[in-house]
């Protein structure tokens, strides 16, 4: 830490580079809105024609009744998970290095949820009939069925949904006082109406951080929970490839390489054009590419023992569906697959590397794509060859399937456009926690 | 995301589920009767309470068909031939007699066409016609509120249990509950009994 | 009497659940009965008997009436040929009724299209014709040209004919079976066509007769097959066929043998000579086969001689067995002398008067041969005809061998008179239609063998506005001759009061009875005949063609028959069973030949023949013999079929547009095996849509089989009972009955009619080529072929695949709104309005039973009138499934409560069982120890498909019994 | 907070300064004060600690946990048994899917609880600011309010200026 004190920024500096990230944007950032914006019209306008005429507009059929909807929802759910992991494990466990990333992590969480949220409703036939899912009081005496794992993803989705959501507010509350007291005219008003009226006493912050710490211990089983009930949605199921138990920490191991892979392309040009150096230090990137290479290690393993669990069992359709998922049709995606979770992160075994922005995004870019192929491999090609030889088939992304896939994608990042524009995209708080505070007098006491 | 950002989504969400609600209780009412709208005044009182003929004398087919029916033109006519007919109403069902025209009455009671109920097994279980028709013997135009109310959905939303309104699927269940609760009954309660 | 009209002419709308589920606010009218009616309660099936005109077999049907419209038709189990059957023809003749392109009203030419004129004007046209011909003496030039009608219809018409001077009435069919009536006539001095009792023989051989198919009769065969040969308590019989492609009743043999095209008359012959040699006949028969070299027969036919001997030795042992002969690949050249042959074979067999019974004859042989339909073409041709009448039924622009060019012919006929009620290639040449009403809404009788006289009523009124074709003859006839009603030579005012009339001797006032009955049958006395033994001619045939070319073999698709069926979009919708194709025609090339040309499935091949070319998508077949190039006859369109459900042909399809014009000598029967045809790339691509991913169960023993003599031994001792499953839960009761089916594989012969009849019963939509292609089929029930041995000589197991209402069931508990769920009584129920649509039942079921609704599937006004009110109609985004005719159950158990009862076997018939032609499906309760559910549940031969999971299923299959030497 | 009190507020630019100050305080006796900071800071929060309970968040997380956890388990019980439907030939009350629920419910009501009972505690939302709050204490100074009897300001003013206060206002 010594090297970092001599340069290391005042309290003021945080705050005033903060409030720098939120100035009028540049043609740049315009362009890619534009862009973003495109894209999800696109998707919208898919979505529309998709519940107009029906759900035969996108690619599926028999056997394939889920596809890349479900393989998107499942991808952004777990894209979430790094952000949990970054701002509620990484806090229990005071790991220090998290504090410049954590708030782009955290909207990164809340923004992947929203848009795997959406898939859900993209995917049900009839998707205005989708609150039969909620538990509510109704005329016709009827409730869900809580055997079913949709229902659980309902409670577990709308859970984290809610505590990501609350968690980020309530780390944002005395950020934004923060920008409240050093901006002026409208958005002072609009900052003075978010922040609460925090003022930053000390019994605000005595039960601050009591509820943080424990929001925090709330969130780190929920973020666990999570995907563990996504990967229920398979492992309850019959399907050759699915019904497995091993697939709630392959879920979950998953969940947080994609994520911080996601973290990783959603702070590098943060870094880079909002100037960030300061804060985003090399020793940050050092430790997420230590993080992906781990749980790329992790996922590898548990490709192992997929793949051993199925040869092993003696179950014919099982050892059919994994050969034909090797071999035939969608074989290209299998090894595609393995490649990016399997063989791209090995580069990070080079120091170098870990430190690298160009390396670190483009193994992230990898890694997103092949985590994206893991959801598609585990869906499409296990239904693809599932017990019943008769209807066996290939299913062909649609038109309307690919253009709402995009559009998630641009949905997503609209919102994080939109986010860092608004809202102080750096904790200030935290990063202030991380610096040495304000001392006068070094002989007198203070600082340990 | 602040807290008026959650408000507007929660207004968001609220709104989405009245949209909802109104639009599945708006397909699936039936039409109200007015006067006007039927092709001839029938008042059912007149021939329920005061002449005291039977329901199915003239829904005869309520007994033995899915559907209780309407009399036949030649029917109304048994009667009507000599009894009333000088009346301005029963006149124009002579003049449908006289055209061989069947008369087009419209429809008061309509459950959703993915409901299936048939007449046939109340009538043997020996429910009444005014169990679910309400009390016809009073009406003079034969009218009936019945099916799912916005109100009625909203109340449940938030945890109140209203009365649920006539011909509405909780109102048929609590019947078949309480009728084999109380009178060993065998109303059957498997859903595709009547969803299928 | 009732007054029919007035009935059918007031629909009570009483609401029936049949209508899309959603917005409906518009003020709805429901109209009473002016007069009631004592046969119809709205809300209660009314049943009508009528026979069933889809093709010359003439089952008996009845019709289910509700509310005026006819919404489900059932074979009548009165009625001697079908029993209660029917096939996926009959069951679909209700799309007939309600086709979209139904003419309403009479049409006039004008200039290209055919105009919409008011009835008296288009008789008008008519009569003045007629008139003008008969005052110049040309009684000669008018021609009536009416399909098989056998009855009152055909007496009538020769009336009208003769009345009015003009040419004899030819009844015209395109498989008019003229070989096996010329051969029955030189073998036993009988022009006549028998009746062939399946259900006594133990052993059946069949040259080519594809018996289930449709030759002759097949679900009156179809069920004495399925008598004869279904094992049951350790008896079975044998069937073995001769073919050279592996029909649909060729892989329902115990064993198949591919023989060289149009060699099958040798082979009889030599079968004869081992019979004979052997001693297995009598001597007699040595002089008919004197000059049979069975080695050469061998080489010649490509069957080896051992199985020559081995069939002649299982055929000689039958006693009785049957020899049948027929079907495409036998009306070549040859066809008589091998029908002579096949003849023999019976007489040598002593089966003559046992299972060849003479006396109950069929109406075919009622047919007009082909080679006088030929003259009459050719006459036309020369100018000779000016008036052309084309009874409804008949579409000779389709179904004539190219070679005779009808077409070109019927350009010169002034004035071509069509009474057709929807339109196809034979309109398109018409200068005046009048549609005749449809069967169903008909009088009418029809006697398809002697002793059978089924009766015709019209079922419900005319769907769009027809006349009777007697009615309007009656009128035209009338109007020609200029006499009145009540004299002259047609003093009938109806055709119906024709019927009555004729069949007032033989009813004598027992009408009402008879029209209940569906009609009047008696046992017909055996005729005796004797087998006239002398030398056969085994000459192969003679094709047109180049040399090197293959011999074309066309053949009638089972679901089309001549091409009437096509416009039917549930039977295009019902898969080619050997195939599992839908919707496309295809050339069935075999692998061989494929593999020389370098063709691949898909590929688009042009096939020449002296006649005409014709360009189709290939199937390759390991099975077909490389001698020959199969494409089946009946492939056509409908206009409303084309772009709602496939793309428009680009060029002609109809294999018999290549055909030569040539009779056959000794028959005149047409020559449907009488050209080779050369094949050639197009380069173009038309990948077919085929719905079985794969014949190969991969050893996942979905269609099980087990050895004959197995089935015997277990049959005898009983199998033992394998392990009861465990299961951490306890067992599930049932308070009332537990619904169960069985199924037996052995039975199923793969003829779709269970899949039709469920698309009929349910309101399953048709969904088109490609949606089908892409496995969004939506049919609740699906026949899968798989095939097992040797991929050139499989053996194939038909799989009926419905929902298996398992009682673990994996669909269930996936579903988050209790959609899916297990009823009391043990169905797995789907509540379709509860559905919300995530597909995740329809990805747990291992089955892959469950169809979604991808779209807002649309039912072409009228045919939204068929929908079965009892049933509702899916909406978009929902997901269902069978409901073993939930509708049925209920109505079932309705009833048997109104007889304060439980209810018993056989009061409740799902579609597909009622209509099962070998009664392969049984349904009932599984709790009733007595029902025969439970007794095949029971049979050592009960099994679960995909058992191992351990869903639990509630139907059991039983295993096909397969021989040894299959 | 009464009404006659005088508040002085003393506005600090380093951390020792304001331990300082607070020690200072303490120790004359002035318990009354809140202390602004833009971080929370390890020192003062010591000094501020040694007389306060630990704050009672925990209390709210733990009722909210509970209830979550007991209507999870109400909810899918109750409901499972008003039409008793079977699934997969499963029991109608089947706890082990129920837990995951209960277990979502748990976290649910906790986690609502928890941020509920900080904004209860810690008087959130406040509509307008207090008036011993600067806007730089949400920035980089570090804020201490003395609320004092009317007379005793000035020894407080002191107090603050000694220990090293930048600004000292009433």
């Amino acid at each position: 830490m010594s090297d970092t004190r001599a340069a290391s920024p005042t309290f003021a500096d945080v705050t005033r580079d903060v409030v720098r990230t939120l100035e009028p944007p540049g043609n740049l950032y315009f362009a890619w809105m534009c862009v973003v914006a495109l894209m999800l019209a696109g998707g919208i306008g898919a979505w529309t024609g998709q519940i107009w005429w029906g759900m035969g507009m996108a690619g599926k059929r028999v056997p394939q009744m889920w596809a890349m909807y479900i393989t998107s929802f499942v991808f952004w759910i777990g894209i979430g998970h790094a952000g949990t992991l970054i701002s509620a494990i990484l806090y229990l466990f005071r790991a220090r290095w998290r504090t410049s990333i954590y708030r782009a992590a955290e909207a990164m969480t809340i923004f992947a949820v929203m848009t795997a949220g959406l898939f859900p409703l993209i995917h049900a036939g009839r998707m205005w009939f989708a609150y039969y899912l909620l538990p509510y009081p109704n005329q016709r005496l009827l409730w869900p069925n809580f055997r079913s794992p949709l229902v659980w993803d309902v409670f577990a989705i709308s859970t984290y949904l809610t505590i990501s959501t609350v968690f980020f507010i309530v780390g944002l509350v005395p950020d934004i006082a923060a920008l409240r007291d050093v901006s002026t005219g409208w958005r002072r008003r609009i900052y003075a109406m978010l922040a609460l009226g925090w003022e930053g006493s000390d019994s605000q912050w005595r039960h601050y951080r009591r509820a943080y710490g424990l929001l925090a211990s709330l969130a780190t089983p929920l973020v666990l929970s999570v995907h563990s009930v996504v990967s229920w949605d398979f492992a309850m199921a019959l399907v050759p490839g699915w019904h497995s138990t091993l697939f709630a920490p392959f879920f979950v191991d998953g969940a947080i390489f994609s994520g911080f892979a996601m973290v990783l392309i959603l702070v590098l040009p943060m870094r880079h054009f909002f100037r960030l150096h300061a804060y985003i230090q090399e020793k940050h990137l050092d430790a997420m590419g230590k993080l992906i290479l781990v749980t790329g290690l992790v996922l590898t393993y548990f490709y192992v023992c997929e793949v051993f669990t199925s040869l092993y069992s003696g179950d014919e359709i099982e050892k059919a569906s994994l050969f034909w998922k090797v071999t035939k049709n969608y074989a290209w995606a299998l090894w595609l697959m393995y490649f990016c979770n399997c063989v791209s992160p090995l580069i990070l075994f080079w120091g170098k590397a870990r430190t690298s922005p160009v390396v670190l995004y483009v193994v992230s870019i990898l890694v997103l794509i092949g985590m994206w192929f893991e959801r598609f491999n585990i869906i499409v090609p296990s239904l693809g060859h599932d017990f019943y030889p008769y209807t066996w088939g290939i299913y062909y992304p649609s038109p309307t399937d690919t253009m709402i896939v995009i559009g998630s994608f641009a949905w997503f990042f609209l919102l994080f456009l939109g986010f860092i524009k608004v809202m102080p995209s750096l904790s200030v708080v935290e990063v202030k926690e991380t610096l040495p505070p304000p001392i006068k007098d070094r002989s007198h006491g203070g600082h340990r | 995301m602040g807290a008026k950002a959650g408000v507007g989504a929660l207004a968001l969400v609220l709104l989405a589920v009245l949209v909802f609600l109104a639009v599945s209780s708006w397909s699936r009412q039936p039409a109200v009767a007015k006067p006007s709208s039927q092709p001839i005044n029938f008042p059912h009182s007149v021939h329920v309470q005061t002449y005291r003929i039977d329901c199915q004398y003239c829904h005869s087919d309520a007994r033995r068909s899915e559907y209780a029916g309407l009399p036949s033109v030649e029917r109304c006519m048994g009667c009507h031939k000599i009894a009333g007919a000088a009346l301005p109403e029963v006149k124009k069902v002579a003049d449908y007699y006289a055209r061989s025209e069947p008369i087009p009455w419209v429809r008061v009671n309509k459950l959703p066409e993915f409901t299936y109920f048939p007449h046939k097994a109340h009538i043997r279980a020996n429910v009444k016609c005014q169990t679910c028709h309400g009390p016809v013997e009073t009406m003079t135009t034969f009218g009936a509120e019945t099916g799912p109310r916005l109100t009625n959905d909203l109340l449940n939303l938030v945890g109140l249990r209203p009365a649920p309104p006539p011909l509405t699927m909780g109102w048929c269940v609590d019947c078949h509950r309480r009728q084999n609760a109380t009178a060993g009954m065998h109303a059957p309660l498997d859903c595709v009994t009547c969803h299928h | 009497m009732m007054n029919r009209r007035d009935f059918f002419r007031v629909v009570a709308a009483s609401g029936a659940t049949a209508a899309v589920t959603g917005c409906q606010r518009t003020a709805e009218n429901i109209l009473p009965l002016v007069v009631p009616n004592e046969h119809i309660v709205p809300g209660v099936a009314a049943w009508f008997a009528t026979v069933c005109r889809e093709c010359p077999a003439g089952c008996g049907v009845i019709a289910r009436n509700r509310e005026g419209r006819v919404v489900k038709l059932e074979g009548n189990p009165d009625h001697p040929v079908n029993q209660g059957a029917l096939c996926a023809r009959g069951q679909a003749a209700l799309q007939g009724l309600y086709h979209p392109d139904r003419f309403a009203g009479p049409r006039l030419r004008d200039g290209a299209a055919l105009k919409p004129v008011n009835w008296d004007a288009a008789q008008k046209v008519v009569a003045d014709k007629i008139a003008a011909l008969r005052s110049a003496g040309k009684g000669s030039a008018i021609a009536l040209v009416t399909q098989l009608e056998t009855g009152s219809l055909g007496a009538f018409l020769d009336t009208w004919t003769r009345a009015l001077g003009t040419r004899p009435r030819l009844s015209f069919e395109p498989f008019g079976y003229e070989a096996n009536r010329a051969a029955n006539r030189i073998t036993f001095g009988r022009d006549a066509i028998p009746y062939y009792a399946f259900e006594d023989a133990r052993v059946v051989v069949s040259f080519g007769a594809d018996f289930l198919e449709t030759w002759l009769s097949n679900v009156n065969y179809a069920r004495a097959f399925a008598h004869m040969h279904t094992f049951r308590d350790g008896r079975a019989g044998t069937y073995l066929h001769i073919e050279p492609r592996q029909s649909l009743t060729a892989s329902n043999a115990d064993e198949w043998v591919r023989n060289a095209p149009g060699s099958e008359g040798p082979l009889a012959l030599a079968i004869l000579k081992v019979m004979v040699d052997e001693g297995l006949a009598d001597r007699r028969f040595g002089e008919a086969v004197a000059r049979i070299d069975v080695k050469k027969v061998a080489a010649d036919s490509g069957v080896p001689v051992e199985t020559i001997t081995r069939v002649a030795r299982a055929f000689a042992d039958g006693k009785p067995s049957l020899a049948i002969g027929g079907g495409m690949a036998v009306t070549g050249s040859n066809a008589t002398q091998t029908l002579v042959a096949v003849n023999l074979l019976n007489a040598a067999a002593g089966n003559v008067g046992k299972t060849v019974r003479f006396g109950p004859d069929s109406a075919f042989g009622r047919v007009t041969p082909y080679a006088e339909t030929a003259r009459l073409v050719q006459a036309m041709a020369r100018g000779e005809v000016e008036v052309l009448v084309l009874g409804s039924g008949v579409n000779p622009a389709y179904t004539l061998p190219g070679g005779l060019k009808f077409a070109d012919a019927a350009k010169r006929v002034g004035l071509v008179v069509s009474f057709a009620n929807q339109p196809d290639e034979t309109t398109a040449l018409a200068h005046v239609v009048l549609p005749d009403t449809h069967w169903l809404e008909s009088w009418g009788d029809y006697s398809p063998r002697e002793g059978v006289a089924g009766l015709m009523q019209p079922t419900m009124a005319p769907a769009r506005d027809a006349r009777p074709m007697g009615d309007t003859l009656l009128a035209l006839g009338r109007a020609v001759l200029g006499s009145e009603a009540g004299k002259g030579p047609l003093p009938w005012a109806t055709f119906e009061q024709y019927l009555k009339a004729a069949w007032e001797p033989s009813v004598k006032g027992a009408w009402a009875s008879a029209l209940r009955l569906g009609g009047v049958w008696k046992e017909t006395a055996p005729v005796a005949v004797t087998a006239r033994v002398a030398p056969v001619d085994p000459a192969p045939p003679t094709f047109e063609g180049t040399a090197d070319g293959l011999a074309l073999l066309a053949y009638p698709s089972f679901r089309f028959y001549d091409g009437r069926g096509a416009s039917r979009a549930w039977l295009q919708e019902a898969p080619d069973t050997m195939t599992q194709a839908v919707w496309d025609p295809w050339v069935e090339i075999a692998a061989e030949t494929a593999a020389k040309l370098g063709i691949a499935r898909g590929d688009v091949v042009r096939v020449t023949s002296p006649h005409g070319a014709i360009e189709l998508p290939a199937y390759v077949s390991p099975t077909l013999h490389p001698q020959a190039v199969a494409v089946p006859i009946g492939h056509r369109y409908a206009p409303y079929h084309i772009p709602r459900y496939v793309t428009a042909p680009l060029g002609p399809r109809n294999p018999v547009a290549l055909l030569g014009p040539a009779a056959e000598g000794a028959s005149g029967g047409p020559a449907y095996l009488g050209v080779r045809v050369t094949l050639a790339k197009t380069g173009a691509r038309h990948p077919l849509a085929i719905l079985q991913a794969t014949h190969d169960q991969e050893g996942r023993e979905l269609a099980q089989h087990v050895d004959l003599r197995a089935a015997r031994e277990q049959a005898l001792r009983g199998r033992q009972d394998h392990e009861a499953h465990t299961s951490m839960y306890p067992d599930p009761r049932y308070p009332g009955y537990r619904w169960g089916m069985a199924i037996d594989v052995d039975a199923c012969i793969g003829c779709q009619a269970c899949v039709v009849a469920c698309q009929a019963e349910n309101n399953v939509p048709v969904v088109g080529r490609a949606q089908a292609a892409y496995g969004r089929q939506l049919q609740w029930i699906r026949i899968e072929r798989w095939a097992e041995g040797k991929p050139d000589r499989p053996t194939n197991l038909f799989l009926p695949m419905l929902c298996q209402h398992c009682e673990v069931a994996p669909c269930e508990p996936v579903c988050p709104v209790f959609a899916a769920y297990r009823t009391e009584e043990g169905l797995n129920g789907q509540v379709y309005n509860r559905c919300v649509g995530t597909r995740y039942c329809g990805n747990n079921c291992p089955y892959h039973v469950r169809r979604f609704n991808w779209f807002q599937y649309e039912f072409p006004a009228p045919l939204d009138v068929q929908l079965n009110p009892d049933v509702t109609v899916r909406q978009l985004g929902v997901m269902e499934k069978c409901t073993m005719c939930l509708q049925r159950i209920i109505a079932g158990k309705d009833h048997a409560r109104d007889e304060r009862r439980a209810v018993k076997d056989g009061d409740i018939l799902t579609a597909c069982q009622q209509t099962c032609p070998t009664r392969a499906i049984t349904f009932g309760n599984l709790k009733d120890e007595q029902s025969a559910v439970v007794k095949f549940a029971h049979s050592p031969r009960a099994y679960h498909v995909l058992e191992e999971i351990g869903t639990r299923p509630s139907i059991t299959y039983l295993q096909k019994v397969v021989r040894e030497h299959a | 907070m009464a009404a006659t009190a005088d508040t002085v507020v003393g506005v600090f630019a380093h951390v020792d300064t304001t331990v300082r100050a607070l020690e200072e305080l303490r120790s004359k006796g002035y318990h009354d004060l809140a202390v602004y900071t833009p971080v929370p800071v390890h020192e003062i929060e010591e000094v501020l600690e040694r007389d306060r309970p630990v704050s009672r968040v925990r209390l709210f997380t733990l009722i909210g946990g509970l209830t979550g956890t007991a209507s999870g388990f109400l909810l899918t019980i109750w409901s499972a048994m008003q039409w008793g439907l079977t699934t997969g030939g499963k029991p109608v009350v089947s706890i082990p899917p129920f837990v995951v629920i209960a277990f979502e419910l748990t976290i649910l009501f906790g986690g609502l609880a928890t941020v509920i009972g900080m904004a209860v505690l810690g008087r959130l939302p406040r509509l307008r600011p207090s008036p011993s709050f600067d806007p730089r204490f949400t920035n980089d100074r570090f804020g201490i309010a003395v609320h004092c009897a009317p007379g005793r300001s000035d020894s407080v003013r002191e107090i603050l200026r000694t220990a090293g206060a930048e600004e000292v206002r009433a």
